[in-house]
């Protein structure tokens, strides 16, 4: 059963990412990175981390998509906005390394993977437990300093949106 | 007494010293006198050092006075160090004393020059170097005397630099001199390698000491490479080209560098190395044919040059050939002899050559000369004498020597050698007294402007003069066969090759096939042909003055060739100036340097510099284009971590 | 069975197009949404890496990426909003002005 | 019961962190409470100072211990402290020199200096962090808020375009840092630099391709932050746009961060590996050196060529990454100390010539400078000749260091070919000085309006520069200590 | 800048530099000449992580040049005295020119050598490109950038040096008299002998490594190209002497050939490019490349005579050189031009100049009884000892020498005065005076009573030789074997230390 819903949600998501890099209106461009991010939530449920793919949906597909979509609409671009192209003919080989750089990774992908030691967070425990307090956890003790880090990243962040993107300081 | 010898050199020195820095705040009178006070100085002090030799026992006739160490390094050592020895006390004499005469000489003569005081300042230097020369126990220190002179005739050739050719000619005096110089530098140097000394005394001690085969290849090359020396500073071929071109300096200088003392350096330096050349059968053969060689080649060409001057610079060539002839042969004593002997009637003639020049106002060529006996009496006699000690006319001192040397020449080496030298003799005769002729004698050729200052020279120029001519007549009776007082003088020096055993009574016995005739034999044989020679002058030049241009017309190629020297300049020219002039600016400086060696320097930068304008161009300014690169970095990277073993 | 690979593939598969997107466009929001595949191909590799390896890093980390592509995503798009002020353009072909 | 895992948890060993972002926080405060007016901000400057100087204090702890605090996120080690003080050392220099340089371009804002705090916060969690996301995370504030910085001149196209390259190509390359570290989670099954360590080891130094292929993709996104060849392409691009004190603190600060990351992660997690990434870095090494020493040849404007001479300098740098040698590590701390000095006070020297509507950037444009302003002629000169290595300057000890530690590793051919590159700089840097002083002026020099605060800039790195040239021991003797710990 | 302050700043300085070469006269007078050690010994740590110390002293070889240095300096400050433009600036770079080249001598550290080595590029550099002729820029930088490619491969070599020593001692050093008892295989000496011979080969510089000679002499100002003729040329001679035979003998042995046949075209080529010269300074110039390279073949000629006839001939090359270039100067400064075709006649006008222009001539070629030709007797006499062929070619170069300097005084000093601005010359003024005559008395002595010089060096010398050629010995074996084959590089595994 999972195994086809893989292949499905795999087939969308290649499709999707496919008409995003092809599409020339980003409207659609960025609905259809939507479309793939779902389609990625869904996987993530698979691999049975549920809350992960609620961010996927609600932080990512939701809030960060919106953004660029209205971003999209505030400068108003349309279809022309790629006429002028001044490296036609990169065309080609930028195709043909993006193929040489899936092989490569396809080739590398098949060795042994997954050497490492085996962690303790077998389906059950983290069933027992519970996906999202885990992660809540692990998140206040082991990787705090991190989080607390990425909070001043996200200050930055806002702080530079509104630099540079107000119309005046 | 001969503690006194360093005074030789010191007297010199200090004239040139207080002629070279006060002498153009001085007096001109106060300058003359410094320098020939100094010259006549040192000669009073050489006759003193020659009578503390004569007190000597023969044997001993050898003393060394060591100054300082000049040069040391490792083995090497060079000393500042005189040696006094029968022959350096002839050069000595001979040196200071003609040069003494030619220093008073030169104060009337330079009178009205401007550079009056340098003249004698580079005089005296001359002076200095030259007895340094002769009186040098080692041969480094020789050298320094050897290069010195060198200088002094570069800066007394020069002397009137504003003259285009005279400045010309002494730069070639320099630069063909240090050719031969080259030779004499490798020569010590291989001394040195051969002997681990450089000093007289131990190298013939050495040699004389049958350490040493006679042939020896080493001993030949450093006599070949010393003769080579030899030949740059006593003008033989092929170096001699300079000698001509060096009467472009003030005639006293002529006299006393071009003539007397300068260029029979190189004589001096064989005669003083006797005993290796001795030793070297080979080079002896050398310098006897270049000697012969140059004796003839210089005399051929004498008989036709017009210029007063040139005449006596290729008769001195001549006569140098002469010197080396009889040193080839092994009669060093003879060389020596007619060095000194030449010293005196050369200088004299040089100086009565001056003294005509002088009264014609600077004029030196002899067709416009001629009818001058009465109007410059005191020069046409002592110039007389002069001609005739030259073209060897018994007694005069010419006579003598130059008899020995062919007597020698034919005695010791062979037919040929004698041949040349008669005809060279024969030749000198004819020169000489076509100069003479040309000169005083016939219809005065001399132009009405010059005619009006015509005038005999004062008497501190006629008094040197005079001297010189005493000299010229009585100077032979030293080398007087049977009784040859500088054979007895020498022979020390000379040691077991002295002719003293074959010259005179005991000649007879040595070259018993011969028989006792024979130096009578030539001495009438040789008289004879300067006979001929002046007969022949006489009948071109007085009874027939239209002959000459006959002969020219008729052999006007050989008289062109003569006249103009064999062509030797010019082709040495083609030879070796002109190529590597012009091999030194097209291939080496504008070749080599410019294009090959800094334009690789610059092509290098250039291309650096084009490298770099292409590089900058894949710095598009694209972002794509940058992602692009990352991308290919990417793989790079990737292929060469994963599959790069 | 669905193994590891096949996510992994599928990673690739999407990583490469998100690479090949920044290469051949050139509308900049664009851009910046192929370099959010890139990265959302990225999560899904430390996803099913984390669920093979029974480990839980893996989900953190796609959390932090998240956090991250949220930051870069406000500012990126305001560094655009800005271009656009000036240039009214969001070809980043027109955008060239500093080059060699 | 849920498992808690105890945390080692000292506040003290973050405290430099914490003084930065607070500082940041007031330097904001201090901006809205103060006065619209430009000429009462000078406080935001002394404020950022404060904070700088304070953290650089208070960030002090005993050396020779490694801490580990926040459950192995974070290390205090001799070797973060020697690159904390790098890191603060450039963001004070780049406040002093910000200082009239922002006043005069109108971009005097409290969130200038409290950005360029917040990304030292990132350079510091680089050089500190103890696992892959620690780093990465640092990695992202310190790039988000040079992004930012870099578009800080909002009006001047030439600043946006250098922030939108940067921008774009950054978080291009941190996709390919971030999958490389998705593959060696996968392969290792660890973020912990130590765990990967453990775990390579115990496989006896082998490495799998997966391990490999994360290795390289890291390379990639460091190797972008360095500047190296052929990631090097937004650096003179991003030079020229940014905004002058920018660029100087870009040059400098992210650049060590990047190679402190480097070094901590190749060393620690890979060490064992060495053979395996050393052939990569050594073809980059070449290629970074010579490209960037190349093309700066043709540069006519100063910034950019300073931009080509920032990336030839991450190739001498990589050159000590390949000798990975303890003397390597060591040189390349020193050296980019010494960087930091020379650099920024090339920078300064700019900015001070620059005026408002006029950057006089063209290095033509500093004709007849050496007799018109011989105090800022020296200190370009002395700059000049320290990165172009010659003694008695920082440059030259660097350059000796780091060629030492080549040669110590048997590269000879690398040295070589970093001599020959050394050389080849030599023409563009001393192109500077022929210009300044052998050159007549084309134009001239307005009354240039120096404020205090640049010279004192200026001094400080010229003391640096000569110190660390001519008595460079005691920084020796620390950078090698700091070393210690990675091996 | 008013003319009361330069004067002060000119006057000022001038007074240091005599002070200094008062201060180093003591060194003559004190230095024991039979001892071969290291004198005047100062040993202080400087960089001790890297066992890098403040060492300096002398010894024989070295004494002279540093007297050399310290006696040009006030004579090139005192041949400055037209500078005009950044009086204070170029008198600053003269001071630590001199710095530089005494460290340079002095030096017994080897990272403090290369300190001194490169510090003193500055200085010059600036001297030349801001002091200079028209093109001086191109000449500053090509003589800088010339110099550093050379001086980089030194530095690594010398680097070498260090892990070699630690790896034999387990002493981290630069010490150069611990480097000396280093036994190095045939193959490392082989490329560290290449390395610093090729930086010393192009500061000497030797054919045909020369080209930046002729551009930086000619664009210098005059008391730059002193400088660079009388000490900068020295320092790459000094280099083989300190360096290149003692550290790595049977390397120098092996190399005999090439750099005497180096030496030799030198000698040869640069008198013919000098010969036929229009400018004067160029002429000088080649001069120097002809005369540098007896002193290469004398350092080659491994024996005392070529060893000590070299370094006296560095010192002569000084004196005549550098008095060249300053009678070059005055002649400049009088016309403004340096062609040989815009002289002639000038004894007339200038006949004090015309003596003491000839005197320092005459030096130059190597007349015996002044200074230039004990150096090169004793070198061609020891190059004559070790090999005839070698000195037998090299002996030519005396010809050429007369040539091209008689020819250039013939055309500048003599003849007619053709050019109507040459008719108001002034001769030597007095300070110009004081100038050349400490040069030519000095010329003098050296000529007549070389004696002196030639003991002071002897006993290092002796031991230099004895290094040499004790080292040599115990791979003699080696050098035949190794003469054609280049060696392989395996100085990597020699040098690889352990991690």
């Amino acid at each position: 059963m999972s195994e086809y819903l893989f292949y499905i949600v795999a087939a969308i998501t290649v499709t999707t990412a496919v008409y995003l890099i092809f599409e020339k209106n980003p409207v659609f461009g960025a609905l259809y990175l939507i479309q793939t991010m779902v389609s990625l939530a869904v996987l993530y449920i698979l691999l049975e981390a549920q809350f992960v793919a609620a961010v996927q949906i609600i932080v990512y597909a939701g809030a960060i998509m919106v953004l660029f979509l209205f971003v999209i609409m505030l400068l108003n671009l349309d279809i022309k906005e790629e006429a002028r192209n001044a490296l036609p003919f990169q065309r080609i080989p930028a195709i043909l390394m993006g193929i040489a750089l899936f092989t490569v990774i396809c080739i590398v992908i098949r060795s042994k993977l997954l050497q490492g030691k085996q962690d303790q967070y077998t389906t059950a425990y983290v069933q027992s437990i519970g996906n999202t307090k885990l992660i809540g956890n692990l998140l206040f003790t082991d990787y705090l300093l991190p989080f607390e880090i990425t909070s001043i990243l996200l200050f930055v962040a806002a702080i530079g949106a509104i630099m540079l993107a107000k119309r005046k300081l | 007494m001969l503690d006194l010898v360093a005074l030789i050199l010191l007297f010199p020195l200090i004239g040139t010293a207080v002629n070279g820095l006060a002498g153009k705040r001085m007096r001109k009178e106060t300058v003359g006198y410094i320098a020939c006070g100094a010259i006549g100085l040192s000669f009073l002090v050489s006759i003193l050092v020659f009578c503390g030799l004569l007190l000597l026992p023969p044997e001993g006739r050898l003393f060394e006075k060591h100054l300082f160490v000049w040069i040391e390094s490792g083995s090497f050592r060079s000393l500042a160090a005189l040696q006094v020895d029968p022959l350096s006390t002839v050069m000595i004499l001979t040196v200071s004393g003609v040069g003494f005469l030619i220093h008073v000489y030169s104060i009337g003569y330079m009178h009205h020059d401007k550079g009056y005081h340098r003249y004698f300042c580079y005089l005296n230097l001359f002076t200095f170097s030259m007895l340094l020369l002769v009186l040098s126990n080692n041969f480094l220190l020789m050298f320094i005397g050897w290069e010195a002179v060198g200088l002094c005739s570069y800066l007394l050739i020069g002397f009137w630099f504003e003259k285009k050719s005279a400045s010309n000619a002494a730069k070639k005096a320099f630069v063909v001199n240090r050719v031969g110089d080259f030779g004499f530098a490798l020569g010590v140097m291989l001394i040195f390698l051969i002997f681990h000394s450089i000093d007289f005394t131990e190298v013939f001690s050495a040699a004389s000491h049958g350490n040493f085969e006679t042939g020896n290849f080493a001993i030949t090359m450093i006599t070949l490479l010393l003769f080579m020396g030899a030949t740059g500073k006593s003008a033989q071929i092929p170096l001699y080209t300079w000698l001509p071109d060096a009467m472009e300096g003030p005639t006293p200088v002529s006299a006393l560098i071009h003539a007397a003392t300068m260029v029979t350096a190189g004589v001096y330096m064989i005669a003083r190395c006797n005993v290796l050349y001795m030793l070297s059968p080979f080079t002896m053969t050398v310098v006897a044919s270049i000697g012969a060689a140059t004796a003839l080649f210089a005399a051929s060409i004498g008989l036709v040059q017009n210029d007063i001057k040139r005449v006596l610079a290729y008769s001195t060539i001549s006569q140098l050939g002469y010197m080396f002839l009889a040193c080839g042969v092994g009669a060093f004593t003879a060389g020596v002899f007619h060095l000194m002997t030449h010293a005196f009637f050369k200088a004299l003639l040089f100086l009565g050559a001056g003294s005509v020049i002088h009264a014609l106002s600077g004029e030196q060529d002899i067709r416009k000369m001629g009818a001058l006996k009465s109007h410059i009496p005191t020069t046409y006699k002592t110039f007389l004498v002069g001609t005739i000690a030259i073209a060897g006319i018994p007694p005069f001192a010419g006579f003598f020597s130059k008899d020995e040397i062919l007597l020698e020449a034919f005695v010791r080496g062979n037919f040929i050698y004698w041949s040349i030298g008669a005809i060279a003799a024969l030749f000198t005769a004819f020169y000489m007294f076509r100069l003479l002729f040309m000169t005083f004698y016939g219809e005065s050729r001399v132009d009405h402007h010059t005619m009006e200052h015509l005038h005999e020279s004062p008497g501190n120029m006629t008094l040197p003069l005079i001297a010189l001519a005493g000299l010229s007549f009585v100077g032979g009776f030293l080398g007087i066969p049977g009784a040859s007082a500088i054979n007895h003088f020498l022979s020390p020096v000379f040691g077991g090759h002295t002719h003293a055993e074959i010259a005179g009574t005991e000649l007879a016995g040595h070259s018993g096939h011969h028989g006792a005739w024979l130096p009578y034999l030539m001495m009438v044989v040789s008289t004879a042909i300067a006979i001929a020679g002046i007969f022949l002058a006489y009948q071109m030049y007085i009874k027939k003055p239209d002959l000459p241009k006959k002969l020219t017309d008729r052999f006007r190629f050989i008289h062109k060739l003569l006249l103009n020297k064999y062509y030797v300049d010019e082709i040495y020219d083609a030879l070796f100036v002109n190529p590597t002039k012009k091999i030194s600016v097209k291939i080496l400086w504008k070749g080599v340097d410019v294009r090959i060696i800094d334009g690789s320097v610059n092509g290098i930068a250039r291309l650096v510099g084009g490298l770099s304008n292409v590089l900058r161009l894949l710095q598009t300014g694209y972002i794509r284009n940058y992602a692009f690169y990352i991308v290919v970095g990417c793989i790079f990277i990737v292929v060469l971590a994963v599959f790069g073993k | 069975m669905i193994t590891i690979t096949h996510y992994l593939v599928l990673s690739a598969i999407l990583f490469t197009v998100g690479v090949i997107g920044v290469l051949i466009r050139r509308n900049a929001i664009i851009i910046f949404m192929c370099i959010e595949l890139m990265l959302n191909a990225v999560n899904l590799s430390f996803v099913a890496c984390a669920h093979y390896l029974n480990s839980m890093q893996g989900q953190l980390f796609v959390f932090f990426t998240m956090t991250v592509a949220a930051a870069e995503a406000a500012v990126g798009l305001a560094i655009i909003v800005a271009v656009f002020r000036n240039k009214e353009t969001v070809n980043i072909d027109d955008i060239n002005i500093m080059k060699w | 019961m849920t498992p808690v895992s105890i945390m080692t948890f000292n506040i003290l060993s973050i405290l430099p962190i914490l003084i930065l972002s607070g500082f940041g926080m007031i330097v904001l405060f201090v901006d809205i409470f103060s006065s619209r007016r430009w000429g009462e901000k000078n406080l935001l400057a002394y404020v950022s100072l404060l904070g700088v100087v304070l953290a650089a204090i208070f960030g002090r702890s005993p050396t020779g211990t490694t801490l580990f605090s926040f459950n192995e996120t974070f290390t205090i080690d001799n070797y973060s402290l020697f690159f904390n003080f790098i890191f603060l050392l450039s963001t004070g220099l780049t406040i002093l020199i910000s200082h009239s340089y922002i006043r005069r371009e109108e971009i005097n804002h409290g969130e200038y200096y409290a950005l360029i705090l917040f990304s030292t916060i990132g350079m510091m969690l680089m050089a500190s962090g103890a696992d892959l996301l620690s780093i990465y995370i640092g990695l992202e504030v310190m790039s988000v808020s040079i992004y930012i910085l870099t578009g800080f001149k909002r009006s001047k196209l030439i600043s946006n375009e250098a922030s939108l390259k940067y921008f774009l190509l950054g978080a291009f390359a941190t996709g390919f840092l971030l999958y490389g570290i998705s593959l060696i989670y996968g392969s290792t099954g660890a973020i912990n630099l130590k765990q990967i360590a453990s775990f390579i080891a115990g496989r006896g130094g082998i490495p799998d391709p997966v391990l490999l292929m994360g290795m390289g993709l890291i390379i990639i996104g460091l190797g972008f932050k360095v500047a190296s060849v052929p990631f090097h392409t937004w650096v003179p691009d991003v030079y020229e746009g940014a905004p002058t004190a920018i660029t100087a603190f870009m040059s400098v600060g992210p650049k060590a961060a990047g190679f402190a990351a480097f070094l901590r992660i190749f060393m620690t997690a890979f060490g064992s590996t060495h053979g395996e990434w050393q052939k990569i870095i050594y073809v980059l090494a070449i290629l970074t050196m010579t490209i960037g020493n190349v093309i700066a040849i043709a540069q006519t404007n100063i910034k950019r060529m300073l931009a080509y001479s920032s990336i030839a300098h991450a190739g001498y740098l990589l050159i000590a990454l390949v000798a990975a040698n303890n003397m390597g590590i060591s040189g390349t701390l020193f050296y980019l100390l010494a960087y930091t000095f020379m650099n920024i006070g090339a920078f300064a020297i700019v900015i001070v010539l620059s005026r408002k509507g006029d950057e006089c950037l063209q290095i033509n444009d500093y004709a007849g400078l050496g007799f018109k302003h011989p105090f800022l002629a020296i200190a370009m000169t002395l700059f000049m000749f320290s990165m172009a290595g010659v003694p008695p300057m920082a440059g030259f000890v660097g350059k000796f260091y780091i060629f030492s530690a080549a040669i110590k590793s048997g590269y000879i051919g690398l040295a070589v070919i970093g001599v020959i590159n050394s050389v080849i700089s030599v023409y563009y840097y001393l192109r500077i000085t022929v210009i300044m002083y052998m050159k007549e002026p084309t134009r001239d020099f307005h009354p240039l309006t120096i404020s205090p605060l640049i010279v004192v800039a200026i001094i400080i790195s010229m003391i640096g520069t000569l110190h660390l040239g001519i008595f460079p021991s005691k920084v020796m003797e620390i950078a090698q200590q700091a070393t210690l710990i990675l091996k | 800048m008013d003319s009361r302050k330069g004067e002060l700043i000119r006057i000022t300085t001038l007074l240091v530099s005599i002070v200094v070469f008062v201060l180093s006269l003591p060194l003559y007078f004190n230095f024991n000449a039979h001892a071969y050690e290291m004198q005047f010994v100062e040993k202080l740590p400087w960089i001790p992580s890297f066992g890098i110390h403040y060492h300096v002293g002398i010894d024989g070889i070295s004494l002279f040049l540093i007297l050399l240095t310290t006696f040009l300096m006030p004579v090139s400050i005192l041949a400055s005295w037209h500078i005009t433009k950044h009086i204070k600036e170029y008198m600053i770079a003269m001071l630590v020119l001199e710095t530089g080249m005494v460290g340079v001598f002095a030096s017994l550290d080897l990272f403090l050598f290369y300190v001194y080595w490169e510090l003193m590029l500055i200085p010059m550099y600036l001297l030349i490109g801001i002091w200079g002729g028209p093109r001086r820029i191109y000449a500053a930088v090509k003589f800088f950038i010339y110099t550093m490619t050379g001086s980089v491969f030194m530095l690594l070599a010398i680097i070498a040096l260090y892990f070699l020593n630690h790896r034999a001692t387990g002493e981290y050093t630069f010490n150069l008299l611990e480097f000396y008892r280093l036994e190095l295989s045939f193959a490392v000496q082989f490329w560290l002998f290449l390395a610093f011979a090729f930086a010393f080969a192009i500061k000497v510089p030797m054919f045909p490594f020369h080209t930046w000679l002729p551009d930086a002499h000619v664009e210098a100002p005059t008391a730059g190209s002193v400088i660079l003729a009388g000490v900068l040329l020295k320092m790459g001679t000094y280099g083989f002497v300190r360096f290149c035979l003692p550290l790595f003998p049977e390397a120098s042995h092996v190399f005999i050939p090439v750099i005497s046949w180096m030496a030799i075209v030198g000698i040869i080529y640069g008198a013919l490019v000098s010969m036929v010269q229009d400018d004067l300074k160029k002429l000088v110039a080649y001069s120097s490349v002809s005369h540098l390279g007896f002193v290469m073949l004398g350092i080659f000629a491994f024996n005392i005579q070529g060893i000590e006839g070299g370094i006296t001939q560095m010192i002569n090359h000084g004196l005549s050189t550098g008095a060249l270039f300053l009678v070059v100067g005055m002649l400049y400064e009088r016309r403004h031009t340096r062609m040989i075709a815009d002289f002639g006649g000038l004894t007339k006008r200038m006949p004090v100049f015309a003596t003491l222009f000839l005197i320092i001539t005459l030096s130059s070629i190597g007349l015996p009884g002044l200074n230039g030709f004990v150096g090169e007797f004793l070198i061609l006499l020891g190059a004559f000892r070790s090999r005839i062929l070698y000195a037998s070619i090299a002996t030519s170069g005396i010809i050429l020498a007369a040539v091209y300097m008689l020819w250039m005084f013939q055309r500048v000093m003599f003849h007619e005065i053709i050019h109507e601005e040459n008719k108001t010359l002034k001769d030597v003024s007095k300070r110009e005076f004081a100038i050349l005559i400490p040069l030519i008395m000095i010329i003098f002595w050296i000529g007549i009573y070389p004696n002196p010089f030639l003991r002071k060096m002897d006993a290092s010398v002796n031991h230099l030789l004895k290094q040499t050629g004790e080292k040599a010995q115990t791979v003699s074996n080696l050098q035949t074997q190794n003469t054609a084959v280049i060696p392989k590089i395996d100085i990597v595994s020699e040098t690889k230390a352990e991690w």
